[in-house]
């Protein structure tokens, strides 16, 4: 029991700061992917400090409460995750977290953010099967909704959830707004929804939405680690080269559309996702 | 004990009262004090059954077969007599046939001799479905006080029948009750039909073509259920076997697979399920009370709940698997659908719809724990649908539309209907809140089960997430500085949706409680055994609960007095004014964005084309399967 | 230490220029410049951004338009007139649709000269604005102590 | 459905490097209507011939836009010197369509790299305004400015480029011209991009010249033209093949474009070969008297230069309809019924140049 | 070879049914200019194969008025409203009409004055 | 049609030296031709006023009662008509930009070259010249 809550609050310490580094070494990759020489590896901290000393600007004074609630509630998902608690409620927490930018972004009233919100909502709809397939995958695989039980489990999931562990790949594209599904907001400079999603968002809002995305990073990584938590080593070099893909197709392919976003993920979560839970549940004879 | 009487009989009597009186002030008085007599008697019924085992009403059923079947018979004679005048001869039909039929089997029942010792219980799962009958049906009732005035106000031609209106709702109250209280196969099925009529004239009760139109709609799709109903009463006296519903669900004799699916049949009428749910769609031209009691929180419900008392029996079967799919591919087409509407009564309808696909896809497989998730949905999704659908309707009367967009900015303008549409939306599909609970659950069930239904929930679930999403961000997306409206809602009105309000909030909270006083009984005494949560779940869950309720505390930072309101971002072309802008032609526009329903790709008549077929196909293996 | 000298974000609005600048401020951006360099990013928005470069000079139509964008962005920020359109009209001051420098709109902090002017002039006059930036925020911080 | 969505696109919009306002009429992010608004950038610079004197006059011509910079210049020359009668001496000739040329792939490579921002590729973008930046430097070593290279004048060029400095520019044209074979295939073949562009923005045959396109956009649609074919200044000892492609959509454009770069790139490697010796200059007599429509190939499609002399040094009239202004029905029309994700896309394939446009 | 530019003076009442039969002929309307003189010289610019051509025409510098020819080139709309913003010419018939927001300059119709035609003045006085 | 087509050039971007200039912590070689900011060299002018005539933006003034030389660097388009046009060769484009600046300034130069006294048939401007001149 110590040792869940040391890992919910070290999350609760670290996450930020360790996602902090890895959107440097983000940008710093992408910048050489491009042939630039790229800012320094902190400079989403600098950012996010700088925007913490901006003026309070804002078209509602209400915005404030939706992006702290999206900031809370992922910070809640993430502890409840290194915590070791049922997966589910993680997956439910986390997107009721999202659920609460979405409104956020809604409450500003701006057809801008307006839209990035709706594609935002596209998005979470086209992502949460196969998040949700996930946590059943582990549950098939491991016996346990439990992220305790699934990472003690001596077999790694990858071997059996090879199909999820794909899907789920997928769809963290989506999740770390990455193109070729950067649609609801972007780390590049244009959309043609401007900033989409964050477009209202400024100073200290925007700067919690940061943290929160860092926060978000490091669950959904974390996600990846468990498909080889037997093996420490092997799983972090998963979870790297799992990033690592992420950048480059980020720098290869263009920002798709919502209907590709859309028809892409669910036939991946229905092919890759479905098809690997349904044989895995034959295959290990039903109720595990 | 007399308690389940007189819950049956206050409404009765008082709805008799109600229509003798007319038109008069005492109407009021009077709809309150019975709904407070029946809410307070389901609330002491459900809190005195807490801690005892079943309780079984012995009543001579013989005394009381033939009332009913001379009741029934005259209920079908009147609906034939009104089917004929409106010249819907398919529904004369199917009234006539149903009638015989019922006649028939009364008379087979007779014959057989078959006595059931008690032909009223009262367990867990009756005293729940009674309380939300009874809590939920009577705030619906009061509510209907003071939104039929208005009603009426707004439909200045229509003859104001509120006597016969009030008078219905508490002979359906009545029947409700004692459908969930009911033992006997043939006590259902009178209650059942009791129902079905009420909602078919209730459903008519604006007197326009469409609503002729769509209650006849209503009337044939259940009177098809009741036949399939009264053939599986009468395939079970054939077959010899026992009419007492306990007995069945204990025997876990095959014989009863049939009859107990084609009962279920007229369980996935009533809830609406593919291929049946036209008429829930229709049955929308009804007064908004009318939808939140009959078509989301009560009646709608009779029909799962008639599939969750006989779920044992379908337990492991594939006659129980078929119906799940049924329910598992409602769910998930009619959430998709519900995306593309923009009516807000159409998308309530359609997510009623999808929840009871839900329920009804957890109650297939007859196994403890979906069971267990199953009674879950049904509690909360009472109280939410319930809470929405009146919102919706005292809405509807403030803007004069029941169209999502003219919502935007509900929030300003009329605060407090907001929020409680907000507590009911989030109630809907936001953890911590019920539904979202009770998915969870769900899924948890499920994934042991069959490893396709959680697929198709899993998909389901994520659709429903869009239009609810969406459907918040409307109300709380307003102009800076728009006003709110003064208010000339009924009082009883705001009472009843404040009430509701605060019921959505205080389940979840008591979920544990719940949980744990009430479901968990009844699923073992049906199964044995129940859901176990862990206590960190709980724990968990509470402590989310917690944290949404601390939110509002962060409205006290403000920004501070540093904070400066300035002008959304429109491309820079609101120069002129901060929230409109200057378009080309030098025309102005206001900002905002409407109309993102994708209705284009979600196409209503094409998915449900779909959805047609396939639940045609597994209700043919169902049938094929169960014989 | 200040991260507004770390991480100034800029908005880029051409008032009405010859595109001449407006290329250069993009050519900034990429991989020969690079100005993320600095932290600089091009947000697009004025909402998230602290430098406000415009290249243009103002006419009838652009002027409420550079004011509405200047008034969305947050304390402290820093304009930044790129080109000599932007500085003082340039070769458009005799048109009749011109209404002169930048400043006669909003008040400029950093002039770039030259038509068009070039990355490193950009870059130059970026980086100008970055210690003023700084100035300012000092300046907010302790007018903000003192009130 | 209530009231109609009416989306304000620009005049600060991060997709539109220039201000113009679009009024989108959308419904989900279906484009029903597109209503574009003009004049943010409206100079009027035509009117400062009167206050210009001819010659003088070449100095704005330059600066109506800074990216079609040079042509304008040079556009502006040849109408006045036909006026006057001058012939211009061959080497200056020459060395117009060099920097013609370098003008020409220049714009397409950062209009590449703007259409790959447009779809949300940063990588792409990035790569190609990498390579723009040698030809810049081609630029610059040859005139001395980076985007306005200030060489137009009228009777020849205003600089000489030593043989010598066209061998090594060749050269550097070379490498990009490799390099940029790579880009190409990124466009030509990538799936993201494919799938973003075929089939977007259709511009049929038939509408595209009754609209009055030109350019690459008119070319994407199956038409052959290309003003370059009439010959003016060096094109007559040059063979140019027009670049069509008939697939009439966005991506037909966008091909069209690219090969125009390649085209362009070799076209510069063979003028600085053949790029004859002799005077850049020769120094016109009297003040123009007459008029004249000088038609040229600007990298965005024909363009129109009027020019009506009085005989004094202020001319009477100048005119210069630029192609970005003749493509703006077309813009119009394919605006309508697209999704609002390729708004930013379409308006970019017909490459708009605002300040050209509004002049 | 570059084309000779034949430039045929026509009347404004032939404008429609010249402009007509050019379109039927598959001329492409290349442009549409006016020049201030002592009346507005109005040319509209068409080409085809190698072959560019031009109608010329006067109208009077008070209440200039021309019949829109975006019935038979829409894409003259984009000149019309320009000339309209410009010069102060109406057009009738304009399909899609700005209504003189297409430019919105500070100076209304900047062009409806020449300094040429002022300075003649002048030196004619 | 091929997925991910920029996937090889991207990786060999990744291990190759980013092109990027260190602009400005390295300056800049300008090409010795490349446009800067206009230089005089005072000793040669002789405040002729054919600059100031010609140039298209007025940037320059040429003041011979105060004898100084003034350019107005924000006004500069940097056409080099000037220096076409001076009859001394003493301007020059020089290949160095002007800084930024934080204030609207000029550069006023002065120019050591006395103006000759009126020539016997003077136009009318001169003649004003030369009335002022011993002032
Ligand atoms: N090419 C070109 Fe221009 C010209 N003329 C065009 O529209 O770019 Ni600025
Ligand atoms: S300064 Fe020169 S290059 Fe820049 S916008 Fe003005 S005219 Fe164009
Ligand atoms: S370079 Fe041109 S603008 Fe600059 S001072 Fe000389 S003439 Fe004037
Ligand atoms: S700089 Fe040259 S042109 Fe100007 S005043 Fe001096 S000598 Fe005359």
């Amino acid at each position: 029991m110590t040792r869940n809550f040391l890992a919910g609050f070290a999350y609760l310490l670290l996450a930020p700061v360790i996602g902090a580094v890895l959107a440097g070494i983000d940008r710093r990759i992408t910048a050489r992917m491009q042939g630039r020489r790229g800012p320094p590896i902190l400079q989403p901290i600098y950012d996010l400090f700088k925007l913490l000393q901006k003026e309070p600007i804002g078209v509602r004074r209400t915005g404030h409460f939706f992006v702290f609630g999206h900031l809370i509630f992922m910070m809640a998902a993430g502890f409840e995750f290194f915590f070791g608690g049922d997966l589910l409620i993680v997956i439910f927490a986390f997107a009721l977290s999202s659920v609460f930018l979405v409104l956020g972004a809604y409450a500003a009233h701006s057809p801008f953010s307006h839209i990035g919100a709706e594609r935002e909502l596209l998005q979470m709809m086209a992502a949460e099967p196969i998040l949700l397939l996930t946590a059943m995958g582990f549950y098939l695989a491991n016996g346990s909704f439990r992220v305790e039980q699934i990472s003690t489990h001596p077999v790694p999931a990858l071997y059996v959830l090879p199909g999820i562990f794909a899907a789920l790949a997928f769809i963290l594209t989506i999740k770390l707004r990455k193109s070729p599904f950067d649609l609801a907001t972007s780390h590049h400079a244009h959309q043609e929804i401007v900033k989409g999603l964050t477009t209202e968002f400024s100073g200290v809002s925007l700067a919690l939405v940061e943290i929160a995305h860092w926060y978000e990073t490091i669950m959904l990584l974390g996600l990846f680690y468990l498909f080889l938590a037997p093996y420490p080593v092997a799983a972090i070099l998963l979870v790297a080269v799992v990033y690592g893909l992420e950048i480059l197709l980020d720098n290869t392919s263009a920002r798709m559309k919502w209907q590709w976003a859309m028809k892409s993920s669910w036939t991946t979560a229905s092919i890759l996702g479905a098809i690997n839970l349904i044989v895995i549940y034959y295959w290990l004879g039903g109720q595990p | 004990m007399h308690v389940p009487l007189g819950l049956i009989l206050v409404p009765l009597i008082g709805a008799f009262v109600m229509l003798a009186l007319g038109l008069t002030k005492m109407r009021k008085p009077l709809v309150i004090a019975c709904s407070t007599v029946i809410g307070l008697g389901s609330l002491h019924l459900l809190f005195n059954q807490l801690h005892s085992e079943f309780l079984l009403m012995p009543i001579n059923e013989h005394d009381w077969l033939p009332v009913f079947g001379w009741l029934g018979l005259g209920i079908g004679v009147l609906l034939f007599i009104i089917s004929i005048r409106h010249r819907q001869y398919l529904a004369a039909i199917l009234a006539a046939t149903q009638a015989t039929l019922a006649w028939w089997a009364e008379h087979l029942t007779h014959i057989s001799e078959q006595v059931v010792p008690a032909p009223m219980v009262i367990d867990h799962l009756s005293t729940i479905m009674a309380a939300i009958v009874g809590l939920i049906g009577g705030l619906i009732c009061v509510h209907a006080v003071g939104y039929m005035k208005d009603w009426h106000e707004h439909h200045k031609n229509l003859p104001d029948r509120r006597n016969v209106f009030f008078f219905l709702l508490f002979i359906f109250l009545s029947s409700m009750f004692g459908l969930v209280f009911a033992n006997s196969l043939p006590w259902l099925v009178f209650f059942w039909e009791v129902t079905t009529i009420c909602s078919f004239f209730l459903i008519g009760y604006a007197r326009s073509d469409e609503a002729i139109k769509n209650s006849f709609l209503a009337l044939k799709l259940n009177l098809i259920g009741g036949i399939f109903m009264t053939l599986g009463w009468i395939l079970i006296i054939w077959r010899g076997g026992t009419l007492d519903m306990l007995q069945i669900v204990a025997s876990g004799d095959a014989l009863y697979l049939l009859p107990v699916a084609m009962i279920c049949v007229a369980g996935l009428v009533k809830s609406a399920q593919f291929p049946f749910s036209p008429w829930l769609l229709g049955a929308m031209v009804a007064p908004t009370p009318v939808s939140a009691m009959l078509h989301a929180s009560t009646m709608v419900k009779a029909g799962v709940y008639v599939i969750i008392r006989f779920a044992p029996v379908l337990q492991d079967t594939t006659a129980g698997l078929m119906i799940s799919l049924i329910g598992a591919t409602t769910f998930l087409l009619t959430s998709l659908i519900a995306i593309g509407q923009n009516n807000a009564k159409r998308v309530l309808a359609y997510s009623t719809i999808a929840n009871l696909g839900l329920i009804v896809t957890c109650a297939g497989t007859g196994q403890y724990n979906a069971i267990w998730a199953a009674i879950l949905l049904i509690i909360f999704h009472a109280v939410a649908k319930a809470l929405l659908f009146l919102a919706v309707g005292t809405v509807e009367h403030r803007l004069g539309s029941r169209d999502i967009e003219d919502m935007q900015g509900l929030i300003m303008r009329h605060p407090a209907l907001a929020v409680a549409m907000l507590v009911g939306i989030a109630g809907m599909f936001l953890a911590p809140f019920g539904l979202l609970i009770s998915k969870w659950a769900a899924l948890e069930a499920l994934i042991v089960v069959n490893p396709i239904l959680p697929i198709f929930v899993v998909f389901g679930s994520s659709a429903t997430l869009f239009f609810w999403a969406k459907w918040m961000g409307k109300i709380i997306g307003a102009e800076p500085g728009t006003r709110p409206v003064p208010d000339d809602t009924h009082s009883l009105e705001l009472i009843v949706l404040a009430v509701l309000t605060s019921m959505v909030i205080v389940c979840c909270a008591a979920f544990p409680w719940v949980a744990e006083m009430m479901i968990d009984p009844y699923v073992i005494s049906a199964y044995g055994r129940t859901m176990i949560i862990d206590r960190e779940t709980m724990v968990v869950m509470s402590i989310m609960l917690l944290l949404v309720a601390l939110l509002p505390l962060s409205l006290l930072y403000r920004g501070g007095e540093r904070f400066r309101r300035v002008a959304p971002y429109l491309a820079g072309a609101n120069y002129e004014h901060p929230y409109r802008f200057t378009g080309s032609a030098g025309k102005e526009y206001s900002m905002g964005f409407k109309n993102y329903y994708l209705a284009e790709y979600l196409p209503e008549a094409g998915i449900c084309r779909w959805g047609y077929l396939a639940s045609l196909t597994l209700l043919l293996v169902l049938m094929v399967v169960a014989l | 230490m200040s991260f507004f000298t770390k991480s100034p974000w800029i908005v880029h609005y051409d008032g009405a220029s010859c595109n001449g600048c407006d290329i250069e401020v993009l050519a900034c951006l990429t991989p020969r410049y690079d100005v993320e360099r600095f932290g600089c990013i091009n947000t697009g928005n004025p909402k998230h951004a602290d430098i406000l470069l415009i290249t243009g000079y103002i006419n009838e139509q652009s002027e409420p338009v550079v004011r509405a964008i200047y008034e969305q962005m947050a304390d402290p920020k820093v304009v930044v007139a790129i080109g000599i359109c932007a500085t003082s009209g340039g070769i458009f001051k005799d048109c009749y649709n011109t209404k002169g420098g930048v400043d006669t709109v909003i008040p400029v902090d950093v002039y770039v000269p030259g038509c068009a002017a070039r990355p490193e002039s950009i870059i130059d006059g970026v980086v100008k604005g970055i210690a003023i930036l700084d100035q300012k925020r000092k300046t907010l911080k302790e007018s903000r102590k003192a009130s | 459905m209530s009231e109609r969505t009416v989306i304000p696109f620009g005049p600060q919009h991060p997709v539109l490097p220039e201000p113009i306002h679009i009024d989108l009429v959308v419904e989900d992010e279906h484009v029903k209507e597109a209503i574009p608004s003009f004049g943010f950038i409206h100079r009027g610079l035509e009117k400062l011939v009167e206050k210009k004197d001819f010659n003088e006059f070449t100095y704005v011509a330059e600066r109506v836009c800074g990216i079609c910079s040079y042509i304008h210049g040079m556009g502006y020359c040849q109408a006045v010197e036909k006026v006057m009668n001058v012939e211009i001496p061959p080497r200056a000739n020459y060395l117009r369509v060099f920097w013609a040329e370098l003008s020409r792939a220049h714009s397409h490579l950062m209009w590449a790299g703007l259409l790959a921002d447009a779809f949300g590729f940063e990588n792409l973008f990035m790569q190609c305004w990498r390579i723009r930046e040698t030809l810049l430097d081609v630029i610059e070593e040859t005139t001395g400015g980076r985007v306005i290279f200030g060489s137009a004048k009228i009777g020849g060029v205003r600089r000489d480029v030593d043989n010598e400095t066209l061998k090594r520019c060749a050269a550097k044209v070379a490498s990009a011209a490799v390099e940029f074979e790579e880009i190409k295939k990124v466009f030509r073949d990538d799936y993201s991009v494919k799938s973003r562009l075929c089939g977007i923005g259709m511009l049929s045959r038939d509408n595209a010249w009754e609209l009055g396109a030109v350019g690459p956009t008119l070319r994407g649609s199956g038409i052959s033209t290309d003003t370059r074919l009439e010959g003016y200044a060096a094109y007559r000892d040059l063979s140019i093949t027009p670049i069509v492609e008939t697939a009439c959509d966005s991506y037909a454009r966008c091909m069209v474009r690219l090969h125009e770069i390649s085209q362009s790139l070799d076209l510069i490697q063979e003028v600085a070969a053949r790029t004859p010796e002799g005077p850049v200059f020769e120094k016109p007599k009297g003040y123009p008297n007459g008029e004249y429509f000088a038609r040229l190939e600007q990298p965005r499609g024909e363009v129109i230069y009027y020019v009506k002399g009085n005989g004094t040094k202020n001319l009477s009239r100048f005119r210069v309809r630029t192609p970005t202004f003749a493509n703006i029905p077309a813009l119009l029309h394919m605006l309508q019924g697209c999704e609002l994700a390729d708004v930013g896309l379409i308006v970019l394939t017909i490459d708009p140049c605002i300040s050209c446009a509004e002049r | 070879m570059i084309p000779e530019q034949v430039i045929h003076e026509i009347d404004s009442t032939d404008l429609l049914e010249r402009t007509q039969i050019m379109k039927r002929e598959g001329w492409r309307l290349v442009q549409i200019c006016a020049t201030t003189l002592d009346a507005f010289e109005m040319s509209y610019s068409f080409t085809i194969d190698n072959r560019f051509e031009h109608f010329r025409l006067k109208i009077p510098l008070q209440q200039p008025i021309l019949p829109s020819i975006t019935e038979i080139y829409f894409g003259a709309f984009a000149y019309e409203n320009e000339l309209h913003d410009l010069f102060g010419i109406s057009f009738q018939g304009l399909k899609l009409d700005y209504a003189g927001n297409f430019f919105k300059t500070s100076v209304k119709k900047p062009f409806a004055t020449s300094m040429c035609v002022i300075k003649k003045g002048e030196a004619g006085v | 049609m091929k997925p991910l087509a920029m996937t090889k050039l991207s990786l060999r971007n990744l291990f190759k030296e980013p092109v990027t200039v260190a602009y400005p912590v390295i300056p800049r070689e300008y090409f010795p031709g490349t446009r800067g900011r206009i230089l005089i060299e005072p000793s040669t002018c002789n405040l002729c006023v054919i600059c100031d005539v010609r140039c298209p933006t007025k940037a320059i003034k040429v003041d011979r009662k105060g004898q100084t030389w003034t350019i107005d660097r924000l006004s500069c388009i940097q056409c080099g008509a000037c220096v076409e046009a001076c009859p001394r060769k003493c301007l020059t484009t020089g290949n160095q930009y002007s800084e930024p600046m934080t204030e609207k300034s000029v550069l006023v130069v002065p120019i050591p070259f006395v103006p000759p006294p009126p020539k016997p048939k003077p136009p009318a401007k001169d003649a004003s010249d030369a009335k002022d001149s011993p002032v």
